[in-house]
């Protein structure tokens, strides 16, 4: 009975992973009205429980693992949580609670009804999607992941089209067929690794692997398959199809759990494989060419998100651009900061992204119109709004001392650690692309309004704070990240 | 060459044709169809690796357990793709309708 | 030895042929009809693979129910086209693809397929699989179903997963409907309009079909089959008895039909959660309680995913309740 | 006592004034505090220079006043405070509010650039510095400004990316036991395999910062764009972010560097007289001082590239000087624009106008006397030497300019500016004249110990606390000095020459910016025609097939790689 009174590192991974599940299932059942409490409620407890975690994990400086069943691996699934999990834990902690609290008041049931379909389905299927994040985090194997990877795709399927206008089911069928092509080849991939070692469990493959002094023809195509459908998840050039219309047409919060949260977790898969499997891999062909490609993200997005009229587009294409940065740490893994630098980015990409999402959204419902040169005035009418997007931007840039600095700083100097000096290029460009398109919105919005009469806006004082949290988060990441030193060793 | 090798080779031949539909096809039917097809030609690779490891106990053929099991929460998991799939075809279907009835143009294919 | 190799590639043959069918055939019936019957010929293949728990499930899930869903999409699809005969096909691409690009696609395709087929003949002898330690460890769970204790004991967590996926996916099928008709019913699954023969097959299928799905649950402990067999076969009676018109399809406001659909995964987290209550851990069973403990769950499970399943294939509400 | 607490409150005081920017009934209010906010900074420079040191670290980023650094912060917040005192006079109460709204960064980053210590708050400041000037430049609200304020987002971010890459380059042989100090930085460099990358990299950024030739271009756009009294303090504090930056990273007392320091001495000196040449060309009278900003800032950035060259220490205390001087004339001159376009031209206004132009080019009794005598005996006699000397000459025939074009200057309709206005005008115009000669024993005592010929002893150069009697004696010792005369006429006679020109010389105008208009047409145009060809390439990506087929080869490239 002690276990029970106290909750332990090992305790916390399991609750991390099955109270959104929990949430989601006890919104569905009940649904109404009490669908939502029950789903903020489960992100507040959430929320104790993983910053529990990763008191725990970074304070005695512990990996924890749990054995679920008590079965030992291969024939048992494990979960593992250290410090880089917890960090992401941490950050997608933040971003969902955020994302909800400031989504409260949306789709509630007139006074008549009794539920309202966006609604059940918001409060169900947000908790449902930070489990199945949450277990891609911690799970240790492969085709656990598969299946976590999965119930991801299909949560975030329907939130994408959750405002029923005909153009986002194209868009969310796109998302849909493109997901599955990528999550059908990651699973060729983990059967045929199963058929050589007979586990599926990342520590022992790893232990397997470190063995070999040339791959068999079978992992060079299982991790060939994995890849490139982990790859074809998080949207990376010329992957991206999917992306752009499902992130900008997709309601404001669900944009942002998208680009946060959800294309994040095959990327933390494509990690492991790399960094975990196969440590070492950095100057193989394999990372160069995700370098190059992530390159390419870079000036693609960029360019694109320059060329958008509107704000949502404009933000999705940022997304891609900033997605191809987390890919140039496949070619610098030889440095020491490369490891961090990309977790990095990717935390304080999650939080600033989260912001400037829900800010355009507050945009559109409060300010009307979302077309970037009509937004003349919005520095009067909703400043507070402003300069959340204004320092989520910031970050996305890489101005200092935000997080998007310290991660863009770390990477230049693992691209010069690593000799590999042409990887600075893009990421100086990149740089200078993405400030581009943050000051264009920033320099119309501060414009004085074509018509005067522009009354402040009403923007509910909840979401503003939670927009507002979401990007200082990215900046104080920042300066936690200065605080513990450079480099990184 | 025993059975399963020829059941795995076959299955290889059917996840070329199957993407090759799933590539080219612009129906999105069509898609799903050839999507379930890849899923199972998958699932039939599992299926040898699992009888590669299997035997013979009392004449009764034996597999591995583990990938049978595995293949089971796939079917799971690739019939709610479908579903998923499918009811977004029909909506998107009904949609179509609608603004075809309105006479407006509504472009999807970008 | 050499008559079973025989049958065994003239069931691959059939196979390949049918899939070559479901692919490559104009008509999207035919299509269908093919992949149905490839299911159909996949479960004999799956019986050869050694592997009977996965051909009642390839009967059930693969055959049965996707092609009864297909069936009906590309039914619906068809009515409409005639509904409305200048329709825009809705398409996820330009079809008129350069042939260019269909000849590097094909090729790349058939790359892929003989990289596979070499990977598949190169595989490394003798093989190195689970069989002894899923042998080693069944006894612990009083299970005699290597696989339903793989499912249910040592990959439990997959197995819970799995049985949410459905939940969500029925979500994700509900919030396709229009905002006016939330809280009510699906659309009827009627076929026909009055049907002696489909009525009396109605009647008379469910006993058996019922009888049969608990069976499979039963069973499934010590032999093939288990809950997502048996909860199929259920489900496939239910549907057979609304298309019949002999049931009506519930609102999906209805509480009762919510708690159905999510007591088999809420149950299964709660005994799961026992275990550190019983001091085994989470998802773990305590030493002798394990075999009940498995049924219990396996009983509830076999409930949600019938009525989920059910609900899966009805689709999403249609015309909201009467206020 | 310790007044440790001074330093962190002064470098964050013009930030917590921006968070109460957040409630909109304190708005209003900012602009009549403008003044009073870098008055903690001036207090922590006065406190340092007195020898009290003052230092501070916050989450890896440390902060520290020395010598160099409090003198130009002094200036620096004296400039700020002053021209703050102004903006509710010269600008509309909702104009000033929003332009508050920026200045506050901007006089946050000016200020900590100074204070800085360690490579990494020295490029935060930077970066906040130059993205928050964007929005003082950008303020008025015409196409001509937001022309500008584009213009100036592209020059100042490539710059930065530079500098940044620099900082990462400068900071890669270090090791996180030696942290990121500037000492370690220079000490390090000499050896570091990228010395010569990271070293062109910093010239490059720092050179767009203070308008190096080429580089230069944005800055006469800039300035005539944004509010004069914005001007006056982004022309006067914040360029100086690129001279600190020079100061603080250049290796000058290795000499290693030579030929580098060869390369900024000659770009610095060609900057100077190019400044001067299309400056006397100007009619607006802030593109005027725009150029003679360019023309000062280039024979700032040659005295430091000689010191490179010749590894002489001084020059980096006569570049202080240097800046700490031209930044309050500056500051006065854009301030003087900013209240005669306002209320008209005054002749009072206009001789104070000259007297302090002329010191640019060294009139003596002047503070500008002393800058030039200051880099005597680092220029040396030769050629450089006599160019810096034409230099002078050319700059007062640009100030002289620029007084005819001042006094040029109508107002649309002339109004009467609130007595505070003036009452700033004339505090910074007597700071200007007299602050620099209490500055002097610390800063150029040597090198005009030097020029006058008398012996140089062996106080240090730096960290010599500032106190009254060592001030009488210096000037007692070099009031008598024997060479003092001759140095009079070495700096005078360009002073004569340039006015001789400007009163024979008569020239047309041209327009602000140069070969910015020129390239900009045909760059932009270029520009776009690449982003739509990519933009069609991303079309074409996003065709299902096209993706499909990526993801497949993807499949198959990867694993062919991986067999090896």
């Amino acid at each position: 009975m002690t276990e029970l009174a106290v909750f332990g590192g090992k305790q916390l991974v399991v609750l991390a992973l099955i109270m959104p599940l929990l949430g989601a299932l006890l919104a569905f059942t009940i649904g109404g009205r009490t669908a939502r409490w029950i789903a903020l409620l489960t992100a507040l407890v959430e929320l104790v429980v993983v910053v529990s975690l990763a008191w725990i994990v970074v304070d005695q400086q512990i990996v924890v693992e749990y054995q679920l069943g008590g079965w030992e691996p291969p024939l048992g699934v494990r979960l593992r949580a250290d410090g880089a999990t917890v960090l992401v834990l941490l950050t997608a902690t933040v971003v969902m609670t955020a994302t909800m609290i400031s989504a409260h008041a949306d789709w509630q049931p007139l006074p008549d009804q009794h539920e309202t379909r966006a609604g059940l389905v918001f409060w169900t299927l947000l908790p449902a999607l930070w489990a199945a994040f949450n277990t891609v985090l911690l799970s240790q194997d492969l085709f656990n992941l598969f299946v976590a990877l999965e119930i991801l795709t299909f949560c975030a399927v329907p939130l994408v089209c959750l405002n029923g206008k005909a153009e986002t089911f194209a868009a969310a069928l796109r998302y849909l067929l493109f997901a599955l092509l990528g999550s059908v080849l990651y699973l060729l991939g983990a059967g045929l690794i199963y058929g050589l070692w007979g586990t599926l469990d990342i520590g022992l493959l790893a232990l397997e692997i470190s063995k070999l002094n040339r791959y068999p023809p079978a992992l060079s195509l299982a991790l060939g398959l994995m890849t490139a459908g982990l790859m074809a998840k998080t949207a990376i050039v010329p992957l991206h199809l999917w992306l752009p219309p499902a992130h900008a047409g997709a309601p404001a919060p669900v944009s942002a759990i998208l680009s946060a949260v959800v294309v994040k977790a095959a990327f933390v898969v494509l990690l492991r494989l790399w960094f975990e499997l196969m440590p070492g891999s950095a100057d193989t062909m394999v990372a160069q060419t995700q370098g190059v490609l992530g390159g390419l993200a870079i000036v693609l997005g960029g360019v694109l998100a320059l060329r958008q009229s509107r704000l949502k587009p404009m933000i999705a294409y940022s997304t891609i651009a900033q997605m191809g940065y987390l890919f140039l740490v496949f070619p610098l893994a030889g440095a020491a900061s490369a490891w961090g630098a990309g977790l990095l980015h990717l935390c304080s990409h999650a939080l600033a992204k989260a912001a400037l999402f829900l800010a355009a959204g507050q945009i559109i419902t409060h300010f009307g119109d979302d077309r970037i040169d009509h937004l003349a005035g919005l520095g009067h009418v909703m400043p507070l709004t402003l300069l959340a997007f204004g320092v989520a931007g910031f970050s996305l840039m890489g101005l200092p001392p935000t997080g998007g600095f310290v991660a863009k700083w770390w990477l230049l100097q693992a691209a010069i650690e690593t000799g590999h000096w042409g990887w600075a290029v893009p990421i100086l460009f990149g740089g200078l692309l993405t400030a581009g398109y943050v000051f264009r919105v920033l320099a119309v919005a501060l414009r004085p309004a074509a018509t005067p009469a522009l009354a402040a806006s009403t923007v509910p004082h909840t979401a503003n704070a939670m927009i507002l949290l979401l990007a200082l988060s990215s900046l104080l990441l920042g300066l936690a990240a200065l605080g513990t030193g450079l480099p990184p060793q | 060459m025993v059975a399963s090798t020829w059941f795995g080779l076959g299955a290889a031949l059917i996840i070329g044709l199957s993407l090759f539909q799933v590539i080219i096809n612009p129906e999105p039917l069509r898609k799903v169809l050839a999507f379930n097809l890849l899923g199972s030609a998958v699932f039939v690779l599992f299926g040898v690796l699992a009888r590669r490891g299997g035997g013979r106990i009392d004449g009764v053929a034996f597999a591995d357990p583990v990938p049978q099991a595995l293949i089971i929460t796939g079917l799971v998991v690739a019939f709610a793709a479908t579903v998923l799939a499918v009811a977004l075809v029909l909506r998107l279907l009904q949609a179509e309708c609608a603004t075809q009835d309105h006479d407006t143009e509504c472009r999807i294919d970008d | 030895m050499t008559l079973t190799l025989f049958a065994d590639l003239g069931l691959l043959i059939i196979l390949l042929g049918l899939a070559i069918i479901t692919a490559f055939a104009r008509p999207a019936f035919v299509a269908v009809a093919a992949y149905m019957a490839y299911g159909l010929v996949m479960a004999l293949a799956w019986v050869r693979l050694a592997a009977v728990d996965v051909a009642l499930t390839e009967a059930a899930i693969g055959s049965g129910l996707t092609g009864m869903l297909l069936l009906g999409a590309v039914a619906w699809n068809q009515r409409q086209t005639e509904a409305h005969p200048r329709r825009r096909q809705i398409r996820l691409q330009v079809p008129a693809t350069h042939p260019l690009l269909i000849i590097v696609v094909a090729a790349v395709c058939a790359g892929v397929s003989a990289v596979l087929a070499w990977v598949v003949v190169t595989l490394p002898e003798p093989p190195t699989l689970q069989v002894e330690q899923v042998r080693l460890a069944l006894p612990a769970t009083g299970l005699g179903n290597p696989v339903t204790g793989v499912l249910l004991a040592f990959r439990a967590i997959d197995t819970l997963l799995e049985s949410v996926v459905l939940v969500f996916a029925l979500v994700g099928v509900w919030s396709l409907a229009d905002d006016a008709a939330w809280g009510g019913r699906p659309r009827s699954l009627r076929l026909v309009q009055h049907s002696h023969a489909l009525t009396l097959l109605g009647q008379l299928l469910p006993p058996f079909g019922v009888l049969m799905g608990l069976y499979l649950f039963w069973a499934g402990a010590d032999a093939p089959g288990g809950a997502f067999q048996g909860g199929t076969l259920l489900a496939a009676m239910w549907v057979l008895a609304l298309s019949a018109g002999l049931a009506k399809v519930p609102a999906v406001s209805n509480r009762q039909l919510r708690l159905l659909i999510s007591i088999g995964s809420l149950l299964f987290l709660a005994i799961g959660l026992a275990g550190w209550a019983g001091g085994v851990g989470f998802l773990g069973y305590p030493a002798g309680w394990s075999k009940a403990l498995i049924l219990i769950i396996e009983a509830t499970l076999t409930l949600s995913i019938a009525v989920t399943l059910g609900m899966l294939v009805a689709g999403r509400p249609h015309r909201a309740l009467p206020r | 006592m310790t007044i440790q607490w001074l330093l962190p409150v002064a470098l964050a005081t013009p930030l917590v004034a921006l968070l109460t920017a957040l409630c909109s009934r304190l708005r209003p209010w900012l602009p009549n505090l403008l003044w009073l906010l870098p008055l903690p900074a001036l207090v922590a420079a006065v406190l340092a220079l007195h020898g009290i040191p003052l230092a501070f670290t916050l989450s890896g980023l440390s902060f520290a006043l020395d010598q160099p650094g409090a003198m130009l912060l002094a200036a620096a917040a004296l400039l700020w405070s002053l021209a703050g005192l102004a903006v509710p006079a010269v600008l509309d109460q909702p104009s000033a509010t929003r332009l508050s709204l920026w200045w506050l960064p901007t006089l946050a980053g000016s200020l900590a650039v100074f204070g800085a210590a360690d490579l990494l708050s020295f490029y935060l400041a930077y970066a906040i510095v130059g993205m928050s000037s964007w929005g003082l430049i950008g303020h008025a609200d015409h196409i001509q400004a937001r022309h500008a304020a584009g213009g100036y987002l592209i020059f100042a971010l490539s710059g930065e990316l530079c500098v940044l890459m620099a900082c990462v380059l400068l900071a890669a042989p270090l090791s996180a036991q030696t942290g990121l100090s500037f000492d370690a930085v220079t000490a390090a460099l000499p050896s570091s395999p990228w010395r010569h990358a990271a070293v062109g990299l910093l010239m490059l950024g720092l050179g767009i910062k203070i308008g190096l030739v080429p580089l230069h271009s944005w800055m006469p756009l800039a300035y005539s764009a944004a509010p004069p009294v914005a001007a006056a303090v982004i022309a006067g504090a914040a360029s100086k972010a690129g001279i600190i930056g020079l100061i603080r990273l250049l290796p000058i007392a290795e000499g290693l560097m030579s030929t580098w320091g060869l390369m900024l001495a000659v770009l610095g000196l060609v900057t100077a007289f190019y400044g001067l040449l299309i400056g006397v060309k100007q009619r607006q009278p802030a593109a005027v001082l725009a150029y003679s900003s360019i023309s000062q800032l280039g024979l700032t950035a040659s005295l430091l590239g000689v010191g490179l060259m010749s590894a002489e220490p001084l020059s980096r205390a006569a570049a202080v000087f240097y800046a700490a001087h031209h930044l309050l004339v500056k500051g006065v001159l854009f301030l003087a624009l900013a209240l005669i376009m306002v209320s008209g031209a005054r002749w009072r206004v206009l001789l104070g106008v000259t007297l302090l132009g002329l010191s640019l080019a060294g009139l003596p009794l002047t503070a500008g006397f002393l800058a030039k005598l200051g880099l005597k005996p680092i220029l040396g006699d030769g050629t450089i030497g006599l160019l810096a000397s034409l230099a002078a000459a050319g700059t007062t025939l640009l100030m002289l300019h620029f007084v005819r074009r001042l006094a040029a200057t109508q107002p649309v309709s002339p109004t009467v500016l609130a007595p505070q206005a003036w009452l700033a005008l004339g505090l910074l115009s007597l700071a200007a004249l007299i602050v620099p000669w209490l500055l002097v024993p610390l800063s150029l005592g040597q090198p005009m110990r030097l020029a006058l010929g008398l012996p140089v002893d062996q106080i240090p150069i730096w960290n010599v606390p500032w106190s009254l009697t060592r001030w009488i004696e210096f000037w007692q010792q070099l009031i008598s000095a024997p060479g003092l005369g001759k140095a009079l006429w070495q700096v005078l006679w360009p002073l004569l020459f340039g006015g001789l020109i400007a009163l024979a010389l008569w020239l047309p105008p041209l327009p602000p910016g140069d070969v910015l208009l020129l390239v900009e047409r045909l760059g932009l145009r270029i520009v776009c025609r690449i982003g739509e060809q990519i933009q069609r390439l991303e079309h074409h990506l996003r065709a299902w097939p096209v993706a499909g087929l990526a993801l497949l080869g993807l499949v198959l490239l990867f694993a062919v790689m991986l067999m090896g």
